[in-house]
């Protein structure tokens, strides 16, 4: 393999981790704080790409008001669906909030082909954004350098909020502990919102990042980014933030790499993902930053 | 009590004669599409009370009966397609030699691809079983998908993506109907056996389950297999009723569509599932009206709307899950004791009057 | 008189943390033995590691002169200890007699194929749990709730039906975690007298953790005290009630003045 | 009290949506008799099963909508009202196979028309082959499909034509020595369009000339290290069939890859869908089965100008010519067989020779199948343009 | 200042509270002793509403509080301690006061209090940007205590402080308790040893089974032969 074709590949790995980090930060988020796999997640990405799907083109908006409205819009879409479906559920066993969370998912998609249609659709790029570089031999866009920065700036908001301020102690607190957080006077409900709301908003921002990258949008386009960026959080130790980011890039370099040496099992690449996703659950299910826990008797 | 258990015998022959009469008559009097409605409904059935039997029961909550299916059809296909068949449908790259010569008949095929679903159950379920709730959901589906991956890459075997065709048709009801009642039958047996027993111990309570000598893996692992051999049973007839099959038919999206009928039927219930995998696979072509477009006494032309049965199953499971947890039957059964006592205590009350 | 059960300075570890350390428990046939100490000084702990829950990090468990220590919780259930739970875990879903029933399938012998086809074997064995297991019922007083679920009796008698479940697996060493926990003073004694009783009909030897001392005291032949997962002293009851280090630890008489 | 009434109420609502069903069961069988002789008289049905949801749903839809158009320029036939029977497969082989029984179970149609994409086509021929209904297939170009079915056509060319037309233009028109292949393992089409393809182009330009033959997986979005492993092997063409979903951000993929060689494909490509996405690049070839620029024949531009009326902000594509055709190839059947038998119907279309189709003219082969041109289009200008066409040898 | 009339409380079908009536005067110690399961903890959980209340009262400062959600009702000024210590093992122990004053916006106030308490708790001072999961039992129950204290509350109830630790640090619990109610803190304690709480309390009750058996000030109900022998196992 010559440098070029390395550097290449260097460069697809980083844009596809980097967009499987954003999209698994909310997932970990969320399954920190309640214990889910929020199933739902995935169809936010769709939502927020067909809400500025049709703000740039219909409503005619500049591209940066239609993103801010995508993401506010899925913002509060997320948190609706914890309000309606999670929350009456706090008590149930953990079976039934995973069997809502697979019934929302099943709505949002279908409610999406009944009302939008079942066809995809482009997604306008701005082209403020997107340029194609080139470098030599190497070629790429400019998503390429663009979504790491925004992963990362994003990334370290994240982590502020969590490390940083009353909120993001209140969350870690509630995530360990509901009852006695409540006893601090926090109210449970509303730290478990605030989740859903950032996890909401990244997947906006990741909905809109996936849509610029790969400029087509259809109902079931959540699907497979769902169950990749479900297994780089699980990869990365679920629940842990900078666990999500390092377990994207993992499965992105992994998913490029195999393609780039071994192009004979190219067909194989999704079951490698599940592959590396079982192994890591046999034999760290705490994932790569995350902690092992011992169920007491 | 004895006079009871007669009284239940009786009746329990009774209802499979009527099962059977009915059966004798369908198979002349109705039309393909209900034979075809009915005997998709019976695959479900098998597909529902085994994942049944795993989620419900033991309390595993796996998400790998495509896999399963997937298996099971295959294996069901590739052992009864004529060779001449084989040689054709096998064009980009032709047969494992082995294979190539081999053609069962129906039945033996249907046990064979139960087996082999089976033994795939137990492999995968070695290391799966290890772990617990939504992380053993997401392995089970993972599973899933790596056995259709497989299938879909091992050309010389499945044919890969393009599927096999040509697959001996199966129309009789007795075949679709009889197997799911037989399905049934030993479900029943097994769920009120002491394995039942176990399997309910561990899911209502794993640590104590353990304590009172049951061995906690095994018995999962048994639950487990028992579901895949159904499951690939179930995937078996799916095969010889569409007589063609390919990788895309057995995507996790499917086992979401079981889960449905699991769940709407009441996680615990065989009866449940019975009746809610019937109700489904025909409410799923009774709301095709939805779909179509509506005509207001020549008015109002509203345009079909594609995807509304869906939207309206989606609705129902949300619905079902968030106010109605038990679903339709919770965890208990349909049976003659229940339908018995209510007539007794009707009776009673009757006289006391 | 031989051993029912060594614990041959036996220790765990939980990250680091030593929950017991080098504990040399010896139960003779017959014995009532009571294991009391703080919360949190590893009693449980030491339940697990006979019930095979937990695997010890040093020494050996013997039981019945055989070697258990590493053997998974259903082979020791198997070779005769059943244990009760601090927290009740009786099966939600089920009877009462379902629940004592579930105790007999580790003593089948047929197979689940002979289950499945209704063979005569699997009936008469069927028939056979099932009479023993109300014959059990109607010995500790719960056959006229048999046919009721578990979940709905009285705390009392949950209690007993979790004693009563695990008498049977048919067991020769009883381990009791706290079964006198929330119990009032009378239904404290009349576990007293239930827990002799069976130790006499089943001929049992008994080991359990117990806070009320009434009970402890009542019918335990030899009490450990357990401190920070040290065996802080081994004897009779009064031996143990006059223990200077016991009573500091445990029995709560602090000069709180200091 | 209120789970118990609760309960009840469900199981009330399901023994009616059943008993519904089993009265239109019951109700079918005997009815059915009678108002097919009835309707006999004055209505001609036509079945339609197409995805309209689900992966293949842009491709049903885009079929459905020349069907209907045909439809309304030709609603009758034998001096009967043709009426359209148009249901979801959802693309699903289960549902296609309930799909194609419902149409002859309950609807009780003449002829059937289906399926976008060949599996489900699949699914569905067995069932009218048993009910003995026949079937017009528009665009499933597996050649499996009308294998040991006498009562499968269709006005489509197969895979290993295709595959060829593909490759000799490669060699031919567009000079290449070495290709690449790029595959999606999971669809039947692009799997055997591939194999045709390498077997084609191995055979001219000798055994080393398919420097690289990667694959994907349907669903996936991400195919930078396939194009990369591709751009090391530096072909002279790509040769990428597929669903227009996964293909249109594959080739556009590869040009911001900075990979300029030729990019060929196959009828799939045909699509707003894929020309949304690759409208800003060039040297993009795929062959279809029909073309707007040179309208083979007269009914070629009654088409096109009918499109144009019915639907003016939609680019004209071949599925809906295809579509087009199969409605009005099965009304020349039932005018030639003079009657809407199905039997005579299939007799009719088994012998179909020289039919006047937008898509060109349509012989069809002892299997069923269309020997027909196919026609070269390439991408410029942000449309397709016709390229050349390649008549069958 | 804390009085609750007639509290039942049905759990899971248990019927873990009969209707008890409890009253803790201000700036007194009250205790509450009686076995495991006697439903001492669910008088106190009752009381933040953590278990709901089926029937009862709950005064606090004459107020009716009852139902009333637990946020509402810690921000009137009641802190648990609960039992077991619960802090959160995954936070520092800076972060464990910090969440202690989750109700309060005094930024110049909860850094002063945070200082009283690592005056009197120098253990904590040390590790205070450690993992408190990390921390030896009786500095968990340290950081239970001074996380309470964050909140400035006015009424403490304090459920087996005691509970696991070692003699030492027992009396150390005591102590400590002793010292806060000294300066002025209204104290409902929970606990098992029994001798001790009844000690340092002003007034003790005695359950059993979700009974209050007896009540009296605390020293003459330590005298009592029946509390002996239920609790000490001396006859």
């Amino acid at each position: 393999m010559s440098m070029d074709i390395f550097l290449q590949n260097v460069a697809n790995s980083i844009t596809l981790g980097s967009l499987y980090a954003l999209i698994a930060i909310g997932y970990t988020m969320v399954y920190g704080i309640i214990r889910l796999i929020n199933f739902a997640h995935a169809d936010l990405l769709m939502v927020a790409s067909y809400i500025a799907f049709y703000g740039i083109l219909v409503f005619t908006l500049p591209w940066y008001w239609a993103f801010i409205i995508a993401v506010v819009l899925t913002t509060i879409m997320g948190v609706s669906i914890e309000k309606v479906a999670y929350r009456p559920l706090r008590t149930a066993p953990r079976i039934s909030v995973l069997i809502s969370a697979i019934g929302v998912s099943f709505l949002l998609q279908n409610v999406a082909i009944v009302v939008i249609g079942a066809r995809p659709k482009p997604f306008p790029r701005p082209e403020q954004l997107v340029w194609n570089i080139n470098m030599g031999d190497i070629s790429f866009l400019s998503l390429t350098i663009l979504i790491p920065i925004v992963t990362f700036i994003l990334l370290l908001l994240v982590m502020f909020l969590v490390k940083k301020t009353k909120m993001g102690i209140a969350m870690r607190a509630v995530s360990r502990d509901f009852e006695t957080a409540s006893l601090m006077s926090v109210d449970v409900n509303k730290v478990i919102s605030t989740t859903f709301m950032i996890g909401s908003a990244l997947a906006g921002v990741g909905g809109i990042m996936w849509s610029m990258q790969y400029p087509q949008v259809d109902p079931l386009m959540g699907l497979f980014p769902g169950i990749k960026c479900f297994i780089a959080a699980v990869m990365g130790g679920i629940g842990s933030i900078p666990g999500a980011m390092i377990g994207g890039f993992v499965l992105g370099i992994c998913e490029i790499m195999i393609v780039a040496f071994l192009p004979a099992l190219s067909g194989y690449r999704d079951a490698f993902a599940f592959v590396i996703l079982i192994l890591i659950l046999l034999f760290r299910p705490g994932g790569i930053l995350g902690e092992n826990t011992v169920e007491k008797v | 009590m004895d006079d009871k258990k007669q009284i239940k015998f009786i009746l329990n022959i009774a209802v499979l004669a009527l099962i059977c009469v009915f059966l004798w008559w369908g198979n002349d009097n109705l039309s393909s599409f209900y034979i075809r409605i009915l005997n998709l409904s019976a695959i479900f059935v098998i597909l529902g009370i085994s994942m049944n039997l795993v989620l419900g029961f033991t309390g595993m909550f796996s998400l790998g009966h495509s896999g399963f299916m997937c298996i099971g059809a295959y294996v069901a296909s590739i052992l009864t397609m004529s060779p001449a068949s084989k040689e054709i449908i096998y064009f980009m790259e032709p047969i494992t030699p082995i294979l190539a010569q081999i053609q069962w008949p129906i039945f033996p095929a249907i046990i064979m691809a139960g087996v082999v679903a089976a033994l795939f159950g137990f492999l995968v379920g070695i290391p799966a079983l290890r772990l617990r709730d939504d992380y053993l959901a997401i392995a089970t589906l993972g599973f899933a998908e790596i056995i259709r991956i497989i299938v879909t890459n091992t050309i010389t075997i499945t044919n890969g993506a393009l599927g096999l065709k040509n697959i001996p048709s199966v129309k009789s009801m007795w075949v679709y109907w009889g197997i799911a009642i037989i399905t049934i039958i030993i479900l029943k047996k097994i769920v009120n056996s002491s394995w039942g027993y176990s399997f309910k111990a561990i899911r209502d309570n794993e640590i104590a389950a353990e304590a009172m000598g049951i061995n906690l893996f095994s018995h999962k692992l048994l639950s487990f297999s028992i579901g895949a051999f159904f499951a690939g049973i179930a995937g078996a007839l799916m095969a010889f009723l569409i007589t063609s099959v390919d990788p895309t038919m057995f995507r996790f999206t499917f086992t979401f569509q079981i889960l449905l009928i699991v769940v709407l039927g009441g996680m615990g219930s065989l009866t449940g599932s019975v009746i809610s995998a019937v109700a489904i696979t025909i409410l799923m072509e009774v709301l095709r009206v939805v779909e179509e477009p509506i005509n207001f006494f020549g008015l109002l032309q509203i345009p079909g709307l594609p995807g509304m049965r869906m939207v309206i199953f989606a609705l129902g499971l949300l619905l079902v899950i968030l106010y109605y947890r038990q679903g339709l039957m919770g965890t208990r059964e349909f049976n003659w004791d229940y339908i018995l006592n209510k007539i007794d205590s009707f009776r009673k009350r009757g006289a006391s009057m | 008189m031989n051993e029912v059960l060594t614990t041959d300075h036996i220790s765990m570890e939980f990250g680091g943390l030593r929950a017991v350390s080098d504990l040399h428990l010896q139960v003779y046939p017959q014995e009532i033995i009571g294991l009391i100490g703080p919360n949190g000084a590893g009693k449980t702990t030491v339940f697990n590691m006979i019930t095979g829950v937990y695997k010890p990090v040093e020494g050996q468990i013997y039981f019945d002169s055989n070697n258990i220590t590493g053997l998974s919780p259903d082979k020791i259930t198997k070779l005769g200890i059943a244990r009760t739970f601090q927290n009740i875990r009786l099966f939600n879903s089920m009877t009462v007699l379902e629940n004592v029933m579930i105790s007999k399938h580790l003593r089948r012998k047929s197979n689940l194929l002979e289950a499945v086809l209704s063979m005569p074997k699997y009936n008469r064995e069927r028939t056979m749990h099932y009479k023993e297991c109300m014959e059990l019922l109607e010995k500790v007083e719960l056959a006229d709730v048999a046919d009721e679920m578990a979940t709905s009796l009285p705390y009392g008698k949950q209690r007993r039906l979790e004693i009563v479940r695990a008498l049977a697996t048919e067991p020769k060493l009883l381990l009791l975690d706290e079964p006198a926990a929330g119990m009032n003073p009378n239904e404290s004694n009349e576990l007293m007298e239930f827990i002799s009783k069976i130790r006499n009909e089943f001929d049992l030897t008994v080991l359990m953790i117990e806070h009320h001392m009434e009970v402890v005291m009542g019918i335990c032949q030899r009490i450990y005290v357990l401190d920070y997962g040290v065996n802080l002293a081994v004897g009779s009851p009064s031996e143990i009630q006059n223990n200077e280090k016991v009573i500091e630890a445990y029995l709560g008489a602090v000069d709180t003045d200091a | 009290m209120l789970g118990i009434k609760k309960r009840y109420i469900t199981i009330v609502a399901l023994i009616v949506a059943v008993s519904m069903f089993a009265v239109g069961c019951g109700g079918g069988a005997e009815q059915g008799a009678d108002t097919d002789k009835e309707q006999a008289a004055d209505v001609i049905k036509i079945g339609v099963y197409e995805p309209l949801t689900g992966t293949n749903a842009a491709g049903g839809q885009m079929t459905v909508e020349g069907i209907e158009l045909a439809n309304k320029l030709y609603p009758e036939v034998l001096g009967k009202k043709v009426e359209l029977f148009i249901v979801d497969n959802k693309s699903e082989k289960q549902e296609a196979a309930n799909a194609v029984e419902r149409l002859i179970g309950k609807e009780k149609v003449n002829v059937i028309i289906g399926s976008y994409g060949s599996s489900l086509a699949m699914a569905g021929g067995p069932v009218a082959l048993d009910a003995k209904v026949p079937v017009i297939g528009c665009s499933p170009t597996n050649p499996a499909v009308t294998l040991d079915n006498d009562f499968y056509f269709r006005v489509c060319f197969i895979d290993p034509f295709q595959g060829t037309v593909m490759s000799n233009y490669a060699t031919g028109q567009l000079g290449a020595k070495t290709a690449a292949i790029i595959q999606d393992v999971q669809q039947d089409y692009s799997v055997g369009l591939s194999s045709y393809f390498e077997k084609a182009f191995k055979a001219t330009n000798g055994d080393t000339a398919i420097v690289a033959k990667v694959n994907y997986n349907t669903g996936d979005k991400d195919f930078s290290a396939q194009l990369t492993e591709v751009k090391s092997k530096n072909p002279d063409v790509i040769f990428a069939p597929g669903n227009f979903l996964e293909c249109g951000i594959l080739v556009a993929k590869a040009r911001e890859l900075g990979i300029n060689v030729p990019i060929l494909g196959g009828d799939t490509w045909e699509a707003e869908e894929f020309l949304n996405q690759v409208t800003q690049y060039k040297d993009i070839y795929f062959s279809t089965h029909f073309t707007a620029e040179e309208p083979v024949t007269q009914v070629s531009t009654t088409f096109l100008d009918e499109f144009k009326n019915e639907y003016p902000d939609k680019e004209v594509n071949a599925f809906a010519a295809l579509g087009f055709d199969t409605y009005i190839l099965a009304l020349d059947a039932m005018e030639r067989a003079g009657s809407a038998d199905s039997q005579a119907i299939r007799d009719a279309l088994a012998e179909t020779k020289d039919f006047q189709g937008a898509t060109g003219i349509i012989t069809l082969d002892i299997n069923g199948d269309a020997t027909k041109t196919a026609v070269i289009k390439k991408v410029a200008d942000g449309k397709f343009v016709y390229e050349t066409k390649v008549d069958p040898q | 200042m804390l009085k609750i009339e007639n509290l039942q409380v049905y759990y899971g079908g248990i019927h873990a509270l009969k209707g008890i009536n409890i009253e803790v005067p201000e700036n007194k110690i009250v205790t509450l002793v009686g076995a495991n399961g006697a439903g001492k903890s669910t008088t106190l959980r009752a009381i933040c509403n953590i278990v709901p209340p089926s029937s009862g009262k709950v005064f606090f400062d004459g107020e009716d509080i009852t139902g009333r959600s637990t946020v509402d009702i810690t921000k009137k000024g009641i802190t648990l301690v609960p039992e077991g210590r619960r802090i959160f093992a995954n936070l520092t122990v800076h972060e464990n006061l910090l969440m202690g004053a989750y109700a309060r916006n005094d930024k110049m106030g909860i850094q002063e209090d945070m200082q009283k308490i690592f005056v009197r708790f120098p253990r904590l001072k040390e590790r205070e940007k450690q993992i408190a999961g990390t921390l030896s039992g009786g500095e968990q129950q340290m950081l239970a205590i001074g996380r309470a204290l964050m909140s400035r509350p006015r009424l403490m109830m304090m459920d087996e402080p005691s509970l696991g630790l070692a003699p030492l640090l027992v009396k150390e619990v005591f102590r400590i308790i002793r010292d806060i109610n000294d300066q002025g803190m209204t104290i409902l304690l929970i606990e098992q040893n029994a001798t001790a709480a009844l000690k340092i309390a002003d007034y003790g009750y005695v359950m059993e089974t979700g009974n209050i058996t007896l009540e009296g000030p605390g020293q003459e109900l330590a005298d009592k032969e029946e509390v002996k022998l239920a609790y000490l196992g001396k006859a």
